[in-house]
């Protein structure tokens, strides 16, 4: 970093971050101004409504849409055929992007429709209800084929196949031939066996956990004009306005600069808007129809035909010495990645032992396609269910050894310059620290009355770091607006302008963050991978710090000295020389005023790949009652500790894990897809996909830890997605002490709960 | 020398090796070295890798031209996006 | 495509009409018929809008029963308070309704012409032994509650014929009820399985006379005399209400579905019942001699 | 047919023409563009779109648009007071109970709608009264003090 001081973040006093101000777009959001993806509208708008596949795995021999043309009122009908070929290559986005061609065909089927809901034609009409009407007129001839619905239906021999061409890649052994394996992959290092020998206890479990969905409220949401010149203006609720116009220009065989996006407010995302599903559809649409086209999912096509994460099935194996040090630890990992290649399988290698000290290790990944709709990221993908296996087997060897289950982590916690399981050596981490914070919490410490029980588990997240863009430009009274390309998901308008103010040394109100459109920024990539406050901030930093540059030189030009004897204190030019010769500090304001005269306006600019990103930890404690009669469990306390590096805006750090800690109680406790046996999606709605509820849950109490990243100038760690994998195990392990049972599979509904205590009685 | 780390998923393609000791004054040096050494090397550690350079975790075409100490360590990871 | 209408007659008369009419569709409080609609379950050609019909839409104490109009929302029969005296278990029922919104619209005669196995209100109505009256073109009939759903989404008013509401009997002295359903949320949730229990004691706390009802473990919320004759002759000691929880579980005849399995639900009717009677029993103890 | 249907809304008369299987939300959002109250689901589970009819809480979504004849409706847009907002929007922002914010409006209306009727609700009062408005950024705590703290307001004491 090229910082105007060498100070480094934990010897400095901060003066806006760590504040709690009110977040500048909260007045829009609280009186219902604040406009959300379906909120837009346009004249001579039209409505869009997608056919979508009734089978889940068949092949289309014709499409008809001659009765849906016919029909008053619709103005255009697209299908597969109006789309062009898209050429293999990764996609870059969220976890499991996966590639292109695959992102082209999950946007709209071609040959075949891989899962129920696939999009298979869109139409474009005057009402929603003429569209919805065209869409039943719209004939296609399916070939129905024989689904695979499961990871052991995909695995088996004899599978229905669902790419005939595709092979299996990564490292032997390999299927030979079609299969439903997209990919597997090994890592590891030292010697497993050894280290098994070496351990006096070893335990071994298998979990499986179902699909399910990041469950934000808003639906996706799309509005899109295309003008005579093929240009298009496509508004859309995104985490990543630069995505979708990066993912439409491809699935439409355009070049870029033909799409512009605006980002609307967002109204949740958990990674699940990091890709596109209805915005190319709505491009195309408006230029058939030559109107602009609204198009809006539905709850039910959002469950249906949005990308939750995967189904699991993991098994993991670790040993132990007497005195409680692992010795070895093995993970085989199988996802789902739904229709097509891209499960984030790779993150769960990278993340599952990640926390421990382990020399010797062996992990195996395995991707794999099924007739459900394609993962897309949710917060930490990949994480929770491999976290859920590790920690609870660990909950397991503490029983064993008479260990306390704090201790047995803290035994074999990762700190700075331990050697990460996924390869390279630590830098300051917070791990250590979450865990004696847990410990010393009076949660910790609090009785537990009959029928509860207290579970303990840990997890960790990388974070991202990627591509960012900023623009700070001061206004002539000396008030400044930061620029930036990340949708404001939850307080980040805040934060960037928290760090701004810092920088620039004005008050946080003084300070307008903006999130810009496509055309108005510099590439900037999703709000997502807890890169935002890290890395959008880091840019956001530089850029007032280019403006702080040309403040002292606007101040060395005006006392006719050189830049380097100009400081920058609390948001004022001061000469640093010991003889003043009367001239006093500049303030910003005052710089700012003479702007016009001292050289023009005054705008910093930042365009960078963020690197150092801090890896983020977090302990969590859980205490739950079951009901023996009824398998009914109710959470009575939960605590979220976790290294945020440097808080910036507190009130949304604690935001961000109470909400991941909820997120994860909902997975741990009763959010599942349940299928139908020819793939149907049989709780496609927020009555039976069941999400917690306000009753459902306690306070969730937090405690921040503030271990710098030495690698961000304010010392930040993401701390977004880290907060939902530690809650499916600590609701396990709770779970499990309190009804003396060993559970083996997500969600613990209280029909499996039930009978799992019946079995054990 | 630096040393470049193997996971078990790449030691296959340097003969078993968990790691090595390269002369490389960048990284793109080290990954023409290693793909001298044991030739596909480099195609196999594609774009959709990441590059931890002590540590410090580098997107694939970025981390080409990074400088490399005679101490540093190196490993290849997969490339991380998040939710 | 098909021309839909809307309609809000004032009369029962107008009502019985307009619902001969092919298509038609009684609309009270919405909270079901509006959800089948947008979720492609079909879209009524008419729909009757019954709430302006002042029988439907009022709750009126006399000296030997309580009427309960067709349409009443839930909110107003949780917080009426004649409802919450004498009946507590059909105000715990109608309170588990969906949210505090759905409260707003939702009607008790809404719950059970839309004859789902898993309506909170109808085993409540049941054990308290409610009478629907139904009114159509032949005029009035009545109906006991646990003979209006014949199956699922399927019940006894033909063509023209609207329920108008219930007549609930006053409860004798020392009696009362109680309703417990489960859910795997604390709310927003459909029954896996609900009971309703009402007892009635004599001066020496013995029960003399029980109603049991289950719901979501049939095609229809379904009436178990042999729960209450367990109950019967009993204080509500463990051992009457272990047996009244066996009868319940024997006569529970549940599916497997996305919500429970039978062998989930069939347990559960029993302790339901269990915990349903003991609470009736406790009501009843306190009750008006 | 279209059927010519006469409301208030905030107050204001308000008129509008509608077939009659559409709902309340949709005129609001697509008719009448107050678009501050949202669909999360419509099918009445999330609560974004929670409106007041004549005094009593509802879900538009579920209200079809004739039934409006006649009655007062009142929104989100409705609950700031010219330049005061209310004291429910001010804990809100001041509790950070709000992430991305899609819920917020239906959570505002349906808190007011509590506060109304009980002006010292408990913590588990307020949860359940609430259990209809889903937040899925949250984990509903912040939302939860957010709401207890302006009922300790409105009661006119600090707790």
């Amino acid at each position: 970093m090229s910082g105007n001081d060498g100070r480094t973040p934990s010897d400095k006093k901060w003066k806006y971050i760590g504040t709690r101000p009110i977040r500048h777009d909260g007045l829009d959001k609280v009186t219902g101004r604040a406009q959300f993806g379906a909120d837009y509208a346009l004249p001579g708008m039209l409505w869009g409504k997608v056919l979508r596949s009734p089978h889940a795995h068949a092949r289309i021999r014709k499409i008809d849409v001659t009765a849906a043309l016919a029909l008053d009122g619709v103005k255009a009908v697209i299908t597969g055929r109006d789309f062009p070929n898209v050429a293999s290559e990764a996609a870059e986005g969220g976890e499991g992007a996966g590639d292109m061609a695959d992102l082209a065909m999950n946007v709209i089927a071609r040959d075949k429709a891989l899962y129920h809901g696939h999009a298979v034609a869109a139409v474009a009409a005057t009402t929603a209800r003429i569209a919805e009407e065209a869409c039943k007129r719209i004939a296609v001839d399916y070939e129905v084929l024989k689904p695979v619905l499961s990871l052991d239906e995909a695995l088996a021999k004899d599978a229905p196949i669902l790419h005939e061409n595709a092979r299996a890649t990564g490292h032997e052994p390999l299927p030979k031939g079609p299969s439903n394996v997209a990919s597997r992959r090994e890592m590891g290092r030292g010697d497993v066996a050894k280290g098994f020998a070496d351990a006096d206890v070893v335990v071994e479990r298998e979990f499986r956990t179902p699909m399910v969905h990041q469950g934000y409220i808003e639906p996706h949401a799309v509005l899109a004009r295309t003008g005579q010149d093929g240009r298009a203006v496509v508004w859309c609720c995104t985490q990543g306005a630069f995505q979708v116009r990066a993912y439409s220009a491809k699935v439409l065989g355009v070049s870029t600069d033909m799409i512009k996006v605006i980002p609307t407010e967002i109204g949740g995302g958990f990674g699940g808007k990091t890709t596109i599903y209805g915005e190319p559809l709505a491009i195309l649409l408006s230029r058939k129809a030559g109107r602009p086209v609204k198009l809006v999912m539905s709850r039910e096509e959002v469950f249906r035909a949005s990308g939750p994460t995967s189904g699991t099935h993991v098994r993991v194996k670790l040993g132990a010495t007497r005195d409680g040090k692992l010795t070895a630890g093995e993970a085989v990992l199988v996802y789902e990645a739904g229709a097509f290649k891209g499960s984030p399988v790779t993150a769960a290698m990278m993340t599952v032992f990640a926390p421990y000290k382990l020399a010797n290790v062996r992990i195996e990944g395995w991707d794999v396609v099924v007739n459900k709709p394609k993962v897309t990221a949710y917060r930490a993908p990949g994480a929770p269910m491999a976290a859920l296996a590790v920690e609870t087997v660990l909950d397991e060897l503490a029983e064993q050894l008479g260990l306390d289950p704090i201790d047995l982590r803290l035994e074999n916690a990762v700190h700075e310059g331990v050697q990460a399981t996924y390869g390279p050596k630590y830098r300051a981490i917070g791990f250590v620290e979450t865990l004696r914070a847990a410990k010393s919490h009076p949660h910790y410490k609090a009785p537990l009355g009959p029928n509860q029980g207290r579970g303990v588990a840990c997890g960790f997240w990388f974070n991202a770091g990627m591509s960012s863009s900023a623009n700070v430009s001061i206004n002539e009274d000396g008030s400044a607006v930061v620029v930036t390309g990340n949708p404001d998901i939850g307080g980040s308008r805040a934060s960037m302008a928290l760090m701004a103010a810092e920088e620039l040394g004005i008050p946080v109100e003084s300070v307008r963050p903006v999130v810009a459109d496509t055309e108005a920024i510099g590439y900037t990539d999703v709000t997502g991978g807890s890169r935002v406050t890290f890395a959008t901030g880091m840019a956001v930093i530089e850029a007032a710090r280019d403006v702080v540059r040309q403040l002292r030189a606007r101040a060395a030009q005006i006392w006719s000295v050189e830049l380097d004897a100009v400081g920058w204190e609390d948001g004022r030019a001061v000469l640093l020389a010991e003889e003043k010769n009367g001239h006093e500090p500049l303030s910003l304001a005052q710089l700012a005023a003479k702007a016009a005269n001292t050289g023009g306006p005054i705008v910093g600019r930042a365009a960078l790949t963020a690197r150092g990103a801090g890896p983020g930890f977090a302990t969590h404690l859980c205490d739950v009652e079951v009901d023996r009669e009824t398998g009914a469990v109710k959470v009575l306390r939960y605590t979220a500790v976790q290294d945020a590096g440097k808080a910036i805006h507190p009130s949304y750090v604690e935001g961000q894990y109470q909400g991941g800690v909820a997120q994860g109680i909902g997975w741990a406790l009763n959010e599942e897809y349940i299928f139908d046996k020819s793939g149907v999606m049989e709780n496609a709605g927020f009555l039976d996909y069941r999400m917690p509820v306000a009753s459902d849950l306690p306070m969730i109490d937090t405690v921040i830890v503030e271990v710098p990243n030495p690698m961000h100038p304010h010392g930040v760690r993401g701390v977004g997605e880290t907060p939902i994998v530690p809650p499916l195990a600590a609701v396990t392990n709770a779970v499990q002490r309190a009804a003396r049972v060993k559970l083996a599979e997500l969600p613990i509904s209280p029909p499996r709960l039930l009978e799992a205590i019946d079995r054990s009685a | 020398m630096a040393r470049v780390f193997f996971s078990s998923g790449l030691r296959r393609q340097v003969g078993g090796a968990e790691s090595l000791e390269l002369e490389a004054n960048d990284v793109r040096e080290l990954l023409a070295a290693l793909d001298a050494k044991f030739p596909g090397f480099a195609a196999q550690i594609g774009e959709a890798n990441a590059i931890a350079i002590d540590g410090e975790i580098i997107p694939h075409g970025e981390a080409l031209f990074e400088r490399l100490r005679p101490e540093s360590e190196i490993h290849f990871l997969p490339k991380i996006g998040g939710g | 495509m098909e021309e839909t209408r809307y309609e809000a007659p004032t009369t029962i008369a107008q009502a019985a009409r307009l619902l001969a009419e092919p298509g038609a569709r009684a609309l009270a409080g919405g909270t079901d018929l509006i959800v089948q609609m947008r979720t492609g379950r079909g879209e009524p050609r008419l729909f009757v809008d019954v709430k302006r019909i002042p029988e439907l839409a009022s709750i009126r104490l006399d000296a030997k029963s309580l009427w309960l109009g067709a349409a009443v929302p839930a909110a107003l029969v949780v917080e009426n308070r004649d409802v919450a005296r004498l009946f507590p278990g059909l105000a715990e029922a109608t309170d588990l309704i969906g949210s505090t919104q759905i409260q707003g619209r939702a009607s008790v005669g809404g719950n059970l012409c839309n004859a789902s196995p898993a309506a909170d209100t109808v085993p409540a109505l049941i054990a308290l032994g409610a009478v629907c009256v139904i009114a159509g073109p032949q005029g009035e009939r009545r109906v006991p509650v646990e003979s209006f759903a014949t199956a699922p989404g399927k019940s006894v008013l033909a063509a023209g014929e609207l329920l108008v509401g219930f007549e609930l009997p006053l409860p004798a002295p020392r009696s009362s009820d109680a309703y417990l359903r489960f859910i795997p949320r604390t709310e927003m949730d459909i029954a896996v399985v609900g009971a309703g229990v009402s007892v009635a004691l004599d001066a020496g706390g013995v029960c003399t006379q029980a109603r049991v009802a289950l719901g979501a473990v049939a095609p229809t919320a379904i009436l178990v005399p042999a729960a209450a004759a367990a109950l019967v002759g009993s204080r509500g000691e463990d051992e009457a209400l272990a047996r009244a929880a066996a009868a319940a579980s024997a006569a529970a005849r549940p599916i497997d579905d996305k919500r429970g399995t039978v062998e989930y639900r069939r347990k559960v009717s029993g302790v339901l019942t269990k915990r349903a009677a003991a609470a009736a029993f406790e009501r009843a103890r306190g009750a008006r001699a | 047919m279209k059927i010519h249907v006469h409301t208030r809304v905030n107050g204001e008369a308000t008129e509008f023409l509608c077939t009659p299987e559409r709902s309340l939300l949709e005129i609001l959002r697509d008719e009448l563009q107050l678009t501050g109250t949202k669909e999360g689901c419509a099918t009445g589970d999330c609560g974004a779109c929670s409106v007041m009819l004549d005094g009593r809480l509802v879900c538009a979504c579920l209200v079809l648009a004739p039934e409006v004849e006649g009655r007062a409706i009142e929104t989100i847009e409705g609950v700031a007071k010219g330049d005061q907002i209310h004291v429910l929007q001010k804990k809100f922002l001041e509790h950070a109970a709000l992430q991305c914010g899609i819920c917020t409006p239906g959570f505002i209306i349906a808190a007011k709608a509590l506060l109304e009727r009980n002006p010292d609700p408990s913590e588990e009062e307020t949860r359940y009264w609430l259990a209809g408005n889903l937040c899925r950024c949250t984990g509903y705590d912040k939302i939860i003090h957010a709401v207890l703290d302006a009922a300790a307001d409105l009661r006119g004491g600090a707790r």
